[in-house]
C-alpha cells in the first residue's frame, strides 16, 4: 500500500519535470517564480520525511508542510504548506493510510488552502481544479485505484476551464477582465497533485 | 545584468552579512537566521513591531528596524515573503508582554505567511498579534463595500511605520498602536512611475521591457502592471498626472495638511525627485492644502528600477505628533520636527 | 536620455525650487540667486563653512549644508562651478567675523573661482578666507613632492565636511578648522568604479559608452577616464581591486581605526552597496584594522550613473570626535555617536 | 580707431561660428563644454558693454569680464574672466586704445590667466598659443595693423604644435602621455583671439 512519502516522492519528481512549463504559465500573467517554487518546494517536502522513521502519517505530514513552507514562502509555497500540514492535523496517530484516510487526507489539503488563502471557489486559484479531484475522491468510488485517475481527469479539466474565468487574486487580479484569456498557474499544479496521486495508486 | 554581487543566490545573504557588519551596535539576528533581524536594544514593556517582506526594497523593510520605529524584521529573497517561521522567530524575540502589531505590504504571499506565524505566535506562545496591512497604491481599484483591499503596499507604508513607532515608543497600547497603524493607512495614498526595469538576480533579465522613451505610470514595485503606458512626457506632466488620482481618492478641502513622500525607486537621482517635489508642491498649493512635512529620497526601492512614487499623508494632530518624534535607525534619522 | 525634468534648462533651477520648498526651515538663499545657499539658522562668531561645485552629485554639494557641518554652498550647474560672485555672495552671507573656510574638490574651474572668491572677499570685504582643497581620488597619480596635488575629490570630501563642521560648531578658529579639514584631507583615500554613465542633460546623450558587461575601475565622477577597464567581475574581486591601492597610499598598520564611506554614484541598489562593504570589512579584519564607523548610502552621486566608491578615513582621537558629534542637514542626520 | 566693443563683437562672432569646432576638440579629450561657454561667455561679455557709454576703457574691460565670469564659471571662462578683468585694471583711466595701450591690454590679460590659472609655458594650455601671439604685438612692429596679422599666424601655428606636447592640467592631464595625440582645445581659443584682433584691426 502506497505511503504518503511515496506520494511526496512523486509529486516532488512532477514539480521537477514540469518546472519549465509552470514557469511559462507564471511567466504569462506573474512573476515566473512558480516552476522554481513547487520544484523547490515539494523537493523539501519529500527530503523533511524520507528518511524519517516516523510512523504516525499525520506527523509525517505535518513536518513535510512545515519544511515547505520554510522553503519557499511564496504564494502558493505557502498554501502547499497550509494543505499538508493541516493534511497532517487530521491524520494525527493515523499509520496507515487507507482509502479513507486518502480522502481525509485531500479534503483536509484542501481546507488548509482555503483556510490560508480565503479564496472562494470560482475565484480561479488553485481551489478550482482542486476541488472537481477531490469530489471525484469523496463521489463513491470504493477504492483509490479507481477513483485516483477519475480525480486527476477532472483536475485537469477544470485546470483547462481555467481560462474564461475572472481572477479575484494575486498578480493576475490586477488585470481585471483581460485575466480572462489566460489559465491558471496554480491550478496546473493542483492537477499534476492529482496526476501524481494517480500514478501512485496505480504503482 | 549588470550588478555588483558575487552570485544570485549569495545576494540576499552577503548583503545581510554587510548590514550586520556595518551596523552591529543597531542591528542583530536571532535563532542564528540572518533573515530574523531584530533591533540591538530592547525597550522593556514596549509594545512589539514587526515588518517584513522581499528583498530589493531597501531600506525597505528592515531599515526602520529601531529607536523610534520597528522593533524587528523578517526578511524574504528578492520579492519574496519570509516564511511564518522567521516571521514567528522575530515576533517571539520582540514580545515584552505586551504584544506584537505586524506591519506588512498587501502581498499575498506575505499576508499568507504573517497569519500563519500569528497563528503559531497566538496558539504556541500565547503571544498575542494584530496586523495592520497597507494597501495604499491608487493605481489597483478602490475595494469595493465588503470586498478585502486588493491595493498593493508601497512606499506609503514608512509612514504608517513611522506613527506606529512613535505611538509605540510613547507607552500605548497594542489595541491603540494598532487604531494608529490603520488611521495612517487610512488617509495615505500613493501613485508610482516607472521609467526601467529591475533584474531579479536569479532570473537574470529585466522584469519587463519597456522603450527607450517610455514610461508606466501606475507600475508595482515589482514590476505589476500600471495604468498606463506612454512616451516619457515633462516632469510637471508626470507629477499632474500621478498626484490627480492620489488627491481624488480620499475627500480633501482647503485648508487639510498633508505630509508628502517623494519616493526614488533606486536609479532616478535625487535631483529629478526634487523636480518632482517643486510641482507637487505647486499643486498643494494651488488647492490650499498646506505640507506639514516633506520626506524626499529613497524609501521603498526596486532595486535598480527608475522610476518614483509619490504619496500624500492626511494628517491630523495626533498624527503630526507621532509624524514628528525623533527616529533613529541605521537607514532613516531624524530629528524631532 | 530618459529624465524626470522639464526642459534641461531649467533642471538645475527646477531642483533648487523643489530642494528650497521642501527644506524652508533649514535652507535659504542669498542676492535673490537660488545658487547661493546658505543654512537659514547662523551661529554668532563661527567659523563660517562654504562648499560649491556643480550640480548632478546630490547630496553632494548642497546636501551637507546644515546643523553641525556647512554654512553655505554656491551651485553651479550640471558639473560647472558656481561663479566667483555667487561663492563670494555666500561667503559674505556666512562670515560671522571669525572668517570662511571653503572646503571643495580639485577641480581646475572651481580652483579658479574659489580662488578668485576669497581675493574678492579680502580685498573688496575684508572677510579671512581661508582653503582646504580635497583631492583623495588614488586613481590619479600620487602628487610630486613640490608639484600641486592632481588627483580628483570625490566621496572623501564627506569626511572633510563632517569633521571640519564639527570642529567649527565647537568654537574653534579659522587655523583650527583648517587644520582639522586639511588633516581629514591627510588621511582619507578614495577609488571608485562605474558600471554605466550618465547624461548631462543639456548635452542629451551618455557622457561615455561601456559595454553592457563592462566596468571602469577608477573612473571619475564626472566620468573621467579611470585605470582599467574590463568586465565585470564578483563583487569580492572588485573590491579587492578598489581597495588595494586605498590601502597603499598611506601607512596602515595594525590596529589602525578607519572611518568607511562606501558610496553609490547614483543607480546602483543600496542592496549591492552592503555587499561590498561586507568584503570591506573581511578585508580589514584580516589585516587588523578596526572599523570605528561605516557609512553606506549616496554621498557623491553622478546623476544616474551606476558604481560606487570605496573612501578609508584613517582616523586619530581628534577626528574620531568630529566624526561622532551630531550632525543635522536636510540630506544628511546623524546623532551622536 | 577701433575700440574693444568691436573687438568683443568680434571675439563673440568668432567663437559662435567656431562652436561646433571648439565642441569637437574639447570632446575628444575633456567634456565637450568648451564650444558652449565659450560662445556663451563672449557673448555675455559683449552684451555687458555693447550699450554702455562708459568712456574708460579699463572699467569696460572689467565689466566685460564680470560678465563672463558670471555667465561661464568653467576652466575656460573662468581664465578668460580674468583675462579680461585684467586688462581691465591695467587699462583702467585710458580712453582711446592706441597701439601701446593695445599691447598692455594682451599683456594684461596674459597676466590674469597665468595668474588665475598658475600654468607654465609648456604645460600645453591656452597660454602656449597666447604668447607667440602677445610676443608677436611686442616684438616692435610699430602699429596693430602690422603686427595683428603676425601674432595671429604665430598662435595658429602655436595652437598647432600643442599636439605632442604633455598636458599637466585639466582633464587632458589625466591622459597623461597620452595627451600628446591631441591638440588641445584652450589653445585653439588663443588663436581665435588673436584671428579676432586682426579682423578687427585691418577693418
Ligand atoms: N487566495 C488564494 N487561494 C488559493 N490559491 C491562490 C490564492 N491566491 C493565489 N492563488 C494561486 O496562486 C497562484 C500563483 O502562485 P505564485 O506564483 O506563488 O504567486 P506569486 O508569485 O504571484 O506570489 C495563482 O495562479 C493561484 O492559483
Ligand atoms: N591652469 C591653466 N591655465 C591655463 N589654461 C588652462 C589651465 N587649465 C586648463 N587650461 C585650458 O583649459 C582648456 C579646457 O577648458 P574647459 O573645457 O573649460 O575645461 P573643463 O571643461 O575641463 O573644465 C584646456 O584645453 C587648457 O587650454
Ligand atoms: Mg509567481
Ligand atoms: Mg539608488
Ligand atoms: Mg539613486
Ligand atoms: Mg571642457
Amino acid at each position: 500500500m502506497a505511503d504518503v512519502k511515496e506520494l511526496l516522492r512523486t509529486w516532488a519528481n512532477l514539480m521537477a519535470v514540469n518546472k519549465q512549463r509552470l514557469i511559462e504559465l507564471d511567466g504569462m500573467v506573474g512573476d515566473s517564480d512558480l516552476g522554481l517554487t513547487m520544484t523547490d518546494g515539494y523537493a523539501a517536502a519529500y527530503a523533511a520525511v524520507k528518511d524519517s522513521d516516523q510512523a504516525d502519517v499525520g506527523l509525517l505530514c505535518y513536518a513535510a508542510g512545515k519544511a515547505m513552507g520554510a522553503a519557499v514562502p511564496s504564494t502558493m509555497g505557502t498554501l502547499m504548506a497550509s494543505g499538508l500540514m493541516n493534511a497532517g492535523k487530521a491524520l494525527r496517530g493515523v499509520e496507515i493510510l487507507d482509502d479513507p484516510n486518502w480522502v481525509r487526507f485531500f479534503q483536509a489539503y484542501y481546507d488548509g488552502v482555503q483556510n490560508r488563502g480565503k479564496a472562494q471557489l470560482g475565484d480561479k486559484t488553485f481551489l478550482d481544479a482542486f476541488h472537481p479531484g477531490l469530489e471525484a475522491l469523496q463521489s463513491g468510488a470504493a477504492d483509490m485505484r479507481t477513483a485516483a485517475p477519475l480525480a486527476a481527469k477532472a483536475a485537469q479539466e477544470a485546470f483547462e476551464a481555467t481560462k474564461g474565468m475572472l481572477a479575484k487574486h494575486g498578480r493576475m487580479a490586477i488585470r481585471g477582465e483581460g485575466s480572462r484569456a489566460y489559465l491558471d498557474p496554480g491550478a496546473a499544479v493542483a492537477a499534476l497533485l492529482f496526476d501524481g496521486f494517480a500514478q501512485t495508486m496505480l504503482r | 545584468m549588470k550588478k555588483i554581487i558575487n552570485t544570485p543566490e549569495r545576494f540576499v545573504p552577503d548583503m545581510l552579512e554587510g548590514i550586520y557588519a556595518a551596523h552591529p551596535r543597531e542591528l542583530a539576528y536571532v535563532e542564528g537566521d540572518l533573515h530574523c533581524m531584530v533591533n540591538a536594544r530592547a525597550h522593556v514593556g514596549k509594545v512589539g513591531l514587526a515588518t517584513g517582506g522581499g528583498s530589493g526594497h531597501l531600506p525597505l523593510f528592515l531599515g526602520f528596524v529601531g529607536e523610534g520605529m520597528l522593533d524587528g524584521c523578517a526578511i524574504g529573497d528578492v520579492f519574496q515573503s519570509p516564511s511564518s517561521e522567521q516571521i514567528l522567530a522575530v515576533t517571539r524575540h520582540i514580545d515584552q508582554g505586551s504584544g506584537v502589531l505586524y506591519i506588512y505590504g498587501n502581498y499575498n504571499g506575505d499576508i499568507f505567511n504573517f497569519d500563519a506565524a500569528a497563528e503559531m505566535a497566538d496558539f504556541e506562545h500565547n503571544i498575542r498579534v494584530l496586523s495592520c496591512v497597507a494597501g495604499e497604491d491608487v493605481a489597483g481599484a478602490a475595494p469595493q463595500a465588503g470586498e478585502p483591499n486588493k491595493r498593493r503596499g508601497v512606499a506609503g507604508i514608512f509612514f504608517v511605520f513611522k506613527c506606529a513607532g512613535a505611538a509605540a515608543a510613547a507607552g500605548l497600547s497594542l489595541e491603540d498602536v494598532k487604531r494608529v497603524a490603520d488611521k495612517v493607512c487610512d488617509r495615505v495614498r500613493t501613485m508610482g512611475v516607472a521609467l526601467s526595469s529591475c533584474t531579479v538576480p536569479r532570473l537574470g533579465r529585466p522584469s519587463f521591457e519597456i522603450g527607450e522613451d517610455e514610461m508606466e505610470i501606475g507600475m508595482g514595485i515589482h514590476g505589476e502592471p500600471g495604468v498606463r503606458r506612454g512616451k516619457v512626457q515633462t516632469a510637471d506632466a508626470i507629477v499632474d498626472e500621478m498626484i490627480a488620482p492620489v488627491l481624488a481618492d480620499i475627500p480633501y478641502a482647503t485648508g487639510d495638511e498633508v505630509a508628502v513622500l517623494i519616493n526614488g525607486l533606486g536609479a532616478t537621482p535625487l535631483e529629478e525627485l526634487y523636480v518632482m517635489y517643486r510641482r507637487v508642491k505647486q499643486t498643494l498649493d494651488a488647492k490650499g492644502i498646506r505640507v506639514f512635512h516633506a520626506y524626499v529620497g529613497e524609501f521603498a526601492t526596486s532595486m535598480e528600477m527608475a522610476g518614483a512614487s509619490i504619496s500624500l499623508l492626511k494628517v491630523d494632530d495626533e498624527l503630526k505628533t507621532y509624524l514628528s518624534a525623533a527616529a533613529d535607525t541605521p537607514f532613516f534619522k531624524q530629528f524631532t520636527l
